[in-house]
């Protein structure tokens, strides 16, 4: 049985460090320099800070990254006037695989020809002395947004930069976004990461981490969510991390939406305490809806301000934000900072009443307790050394088994389908260890549909355009 | 990063006649794997033997593969906005190998950002694709121009 | 004590009827004639038939009005195809002044300069015959919105056009709507349009009333508006009304919302059964913020797309569409067609749980049922034979008072104020009959407003542009 | 109707010497009144006599108030889109009763549904009126503008 604990924390990184830093990219950056540098930047710059000095609406943090400097700059300002709490660093693609040629050579074409040939900022192209001076008298906490298995070099620079939020995650950043990075070397690269942001960290200004919970954004069952974001929650804790955030992608379902909240609030509070790691403090935070968007721009801006009212219906510490160009590429400044607007307006306007309930979420709430309940023990029992290990061992055993992953390994057996009301139901568990019971219940909540039997391509494209 | 050789999926290996033999797969460090699904499964129902390269792919994994199965077509999807990049070239790429007749596609979100449509079409054309299918979510009408082009004769 | 009863059916109108088809405009209408017409319109033509066809979701009604016919019957056509489940027949304002001759001349000068002189249709002018062409073929529900305390020949011509919905009461289309008709006048003659109403009726095809429960679309307290509903629906069902529908605007508080459509749905039933007339049949309608709406197009987008969602959630019978120009002028039909898509889109796909709750929701609507149930009993108290008397004695006191109301003898006594959830709150009750315990509740729950002391045009302004 | 004779309502009796004295009222066969009750509080504030016309009055309901309150300045609100009729000619109705001088202004949604902003401000002007309010929610500017035209002595 291996359970979290802090016996699993990386004793001594510093070897594993030299290799990291020895990089030509790193240029040279030393660990002492940016420690001093973090006692300095204003306190607000740190998570745990910004969501203690929350009043009553969830904080608003919108994505956004471009190749180059000065647009990245010109971005950032328009987004905080904008009224964001939080500010995006959006990783390019090329630079989340470790493609810094690549990267170099396209951040190099988008400056000559006029237009970007990246989706979003080359930080390890650029350096973490020039990335700084993005954020000279900010008083906002910066958040690195990318999707990177081996993030080593990446956050080394990004926490250079004055960047104390991390994204992500050994399953996270894994599952979703490669075609097959071997999972073991990813949970082992993340366990530095969570080392090395646990280092930096100090009571006052700790080094936040927060989980990418939408995953691959696409029928993802909340109970497989829940439980890989509680999973993240305490390796993190294992490294000594002490303020993180799990988060959740939008169902499209209201009803699963504010039991998906409930429950892993409640289940990764508990999880951690379980283990001893009372002392992290853990935030929620809610994705508005991650899956294709309405090409539509009144649909799309309907979807963004639906969202938000959920947002604040279930009480999200933090709403990541959409635009309505969504459907079409990168969005402006412009199109950006309106959508931060919009949401700040909803969010402002619709101060939703705290805590709702009914007989249909009380209902979806306990089914997702149960499940995500039975898969953590199942992993907790586990044999072997370390919780990562047991973690990995369930990814090979299909216990862990992501919907539309592109990972070469995963198991692709657990199949879902939408139910009446929207929610996302197991239609097969596969070998994710759910109890025969909840599989039974999850078949009956789908007899609502009645084209159930039909897989056509037109059917389950229906539930992935549901917002469409 | 993918190994070069062809992976080693059992569609892969030994393309059935009459059916029409179609590659597909998203270009370069591109891990958008929905649409792909997607893709597949409608070529599938509409008759076609299809060989995914599923996602993370350079030009050079396309060819390879049209060669292997004597594809009639190619179905190449770009959606995080690298495809101006990797798929300047591609019809070249393809005469070298003696495929230079092969169907050609692209779709997806092709560029990065918003651009002229007319520009974005421009460009693919440019790049040798017979049609491109930029920010279009329904895969219907491209399976129809398919078997148009194919019903033409414009390939063996 | 003077309790609404069938003994207050009008048992003849013949002669006052006489005199109101007398008019030149009422072009010779004869009541046989209409009555075999609106037996061979399709049956969906009437809302009761609609409302009992309807699925989960609330019916979306858009509003609607321009001058000239051709523009009106491609204003219909717009907005029937873009998923209207009710199409609006808006009349203009010199017509629901009964000023036809102004109605006429501004009618002439909108053909001849090419642009509207008149905000709605002024079917008066047009009469019923040329009317009846707009909904040819037609197979929805049309429903007649205007704002007229006289509204007898209006009523007349409209259900001889074949419209089966007429909006309005004695009390929301006097006391909102005019600087000073006299109300005792108003109520006899909507009881007049009630019983005719009745008089076309068939148990299988009823003319609908519909009370417009938004009032002066300022501040009105919900325990207000609930009382006139309620008196509205009893008015209609003593003259033999059998299909009602009771309405209330988005109050600019989701709790409030909330509890306002429960308790307004509770209290009506009980109201009409406690006075015989349980075979009224009573629904539910709720209407897009009535108030200031945002000039920025993005915000009013995210206001219709928010409001949707409440509309979903406290399960309506069918919703009042708003657009995004509302804060400009009357919309363009393809302005006013993409409001329906928009909120067709967000009921379709936030699917909300039904029946949800919360503390504060539960708190809210015992306030709200109290507050109503004290000034009903007062008013089922007074003194007379007819029930509409101890309604006009109630305004006469001061005991029915309309924030915001232009009418000239309306008592302005009532003040209210928003309190942090953006709940209306009565500062002062004026001489409106809740107890003394619910008055110091309400005082109490204002507590948190910090500005309350000041009373400057700006703040009242703050809270009237509370969605602005 | 409204009386034609002026509402005997209390402010209307004296007016105070040295405030400045504002008649104001919604024209046509308009009730608003939300407006109407936001600009009279605003004007009182900034030490203006109102005289209070509200809803659904008529050219000669404001001529013959500002004639016999000697007004400084006339606040025509119209909402209901029926100010580009009730408006027409105002000035020179003005003029027949000795009052051609008075500040005109007139603001709300004075035209139906949505026309170019400088269409608008040219009828009104046409029209004689000094300001053109068209869709401006907040008064503010608009009060700062009275005093800057009365400091001007534009009227005695
Ligand atoms: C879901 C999603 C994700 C998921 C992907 C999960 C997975 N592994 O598949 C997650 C959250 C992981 C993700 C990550 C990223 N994403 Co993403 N993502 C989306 C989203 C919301 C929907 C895509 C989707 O699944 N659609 C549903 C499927 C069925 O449709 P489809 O993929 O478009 O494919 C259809 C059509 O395009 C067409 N088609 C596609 N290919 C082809 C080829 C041919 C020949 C033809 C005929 C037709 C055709 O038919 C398909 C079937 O219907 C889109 C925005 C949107 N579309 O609303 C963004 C979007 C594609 N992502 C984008 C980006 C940039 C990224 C990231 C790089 C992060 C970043 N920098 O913002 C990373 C990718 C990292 C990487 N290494 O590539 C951008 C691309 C921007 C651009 N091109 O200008 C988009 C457009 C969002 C945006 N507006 O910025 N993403
Ligand atoms: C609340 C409201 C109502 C309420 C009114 C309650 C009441 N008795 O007052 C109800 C629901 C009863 C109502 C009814 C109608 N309404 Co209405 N209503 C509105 C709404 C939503 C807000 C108006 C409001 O109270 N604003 C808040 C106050 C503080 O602002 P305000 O009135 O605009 O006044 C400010 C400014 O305009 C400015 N201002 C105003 N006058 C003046 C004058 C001067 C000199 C200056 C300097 C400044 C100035 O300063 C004021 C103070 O801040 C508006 C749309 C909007 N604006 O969002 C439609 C609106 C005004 N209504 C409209 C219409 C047409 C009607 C109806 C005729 C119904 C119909 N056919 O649709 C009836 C009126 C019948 C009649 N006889 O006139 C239209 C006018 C269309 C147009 N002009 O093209 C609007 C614009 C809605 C729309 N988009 O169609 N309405």
């Amino acid at each position: 049985m291996a359970r979290p604990s802090d016996k699993a924390r990386l004793r001594h990184t510093d070897r594993q460090r030299e290799q990291v830093l020895a990089h030509p990219l790193a240029r040279g950056l030393c660990p002492d320099e940016v420690g001093r540098f973090l006692a300095e930047v204003p306190q607000r710059r740190f998570p745990s800070v910004a969501y203690a000095q929350r009043g009553r609406l969830p904080l608003i943090q919108p994505r956004g990254g471009v190749p180059l400097f000065d647009a990245q700059l010109a971005l950032t300002k328009a987004l905080s006037d904008a009224g964001a709490d939080f500010i995006p660093l959006t990783i390019d693609s090329c630079t989340r695989h470790n493609q810094y040629d690549t990267a170099m050579q396209l951040l190099r074409r988008s400056e000559e020809e006029g237009h970007s040939y990246l989706n979003g900022y080359p930080l390890v192209c650029h350096g973490h002395e020039l990335t700084r001076q993005l954020y000279a008298g900010l008083d906002k906490p910066v958040s690195l947004r990318h999707g990177t298995p081996d993030a080593r070099l990446l956050v080394e620079l990004a926490i250079g930069s004055g960047i104390a939020e991390i994204e992500g995650g050994g399953l996270c950043y894994c599952l979703p976004y490669s075609e097959g990075f071997p999972l073991d070397r990813a949970l082992l690269y993340w366990q530095y990461v969570d080392r090395i942001c646990a280092l930096y960290s100090t009571p006052e200004r700790p080094i936040h981490r927060e989980s990418f919970g939408p995953l691959s954004a696409t029928l993802v069952p909340p109970a497989m969510a829940i439980v890989i974001e509680i999973i993240e929650a305490l390796l993190a804790a294992e490294q000594g991390v002490l303020s993180f955030a799990v988060s959740f992608g939008q169902t499209g379902s209201f009803t699963q939406d504010v039991a998906t909240a409930c429950v892993l609030r409640r289940l990764v509070r508990e999880a951690l305490d379980a283990h001893g790691f009372q002392a992290m403090q853990v935030h929620l935070v809610y994705h508005q809806w991650m899956g294709q968007f309405p090409m539509q721009r009144e649909r799309a801006a309907a979807l963004i301000a639906g969202s938000a009212l959920i947002a604040g219906v279930i009480g999200a510490d933090k709403i990541v934000v959409k635009t309505v160009d969504e459907a079409l590429g990168v969005p402006s400044a412009e199109v950006n900072a309106e959508a931060v607007d919009t949401v700040r307006y909803v969010l402002r306007t619709f101060a939703a009443p705290a805590m709702i309930d009914s007989s249909s979420i009380a209902a979806e709430a306990a089914l997702l307790a149960s499940e995500a309940g039975s898969i953590l023990e199942a992993i907790y029992g586990l044999s072997g050394d370390m919780f990562w290990e047991s973690v990995y061992r369930a990814f090979q055993l299909g216990w862990l088994d992501l919907p539309f992953s592109p990972h070469a390994d995963n198991a692709n057996r657990l199949l879902t389908m939408r139910d009446a009301n929207h929610s996302i139901r197991i239609v097969d568990p596969g070998a994710v260890p759910i109890s025969p019971a909840d599989a039974a219940s999850e078949r009956r909540l789908l007899s609502g549909r009645v084209d159930e039997a039909s897989t056509t391509y037109r059917q389950i494209l229906a539930d992935i355009m549901l917002m469409v | 990063m993918k190994p070069a050789a062809m992976p080693d999926s059992p569609a892969m290996t030994h393309p059935r006649p009459g059916k029409t033999r179609i590659v597909m797969g998203v270009i370069g460090d591109d891990i958008h794997v929905v649409g792909n699904r997607i893709i597949q499964l409608a070529l599938e129902e509409s008759g076609c033997q299809v060989f995914n390269l599923r996602t993370r792919n350079r030009p050079e994994h396309f060819c390879q593969a049209a060669l292997e199965v004597n594809a009639q077509a190619i179905f190449v999807s770009s959606l995080n906005g690298e495809g101006e990049h990797w798929c300047a070239g591609f019809r070249q790429r393809l005469q070298e190998i003696g495929m230079g007749d092969v169907l050609l596609y692209v779709g997806g979100n092709v560029v990065v950002g918003k651009r002229p449509e007319s520009e974005v079409i421009a460009l693919f054309k440019g790049y040798g694709f017979d049609r491109v299918y930029h920010q279009r979510p329904d895969i219907g009408p491209a399976i129809e121009d398919l078997f148009k082009d194919l019903a033409h004769g414009q390939t063996q």
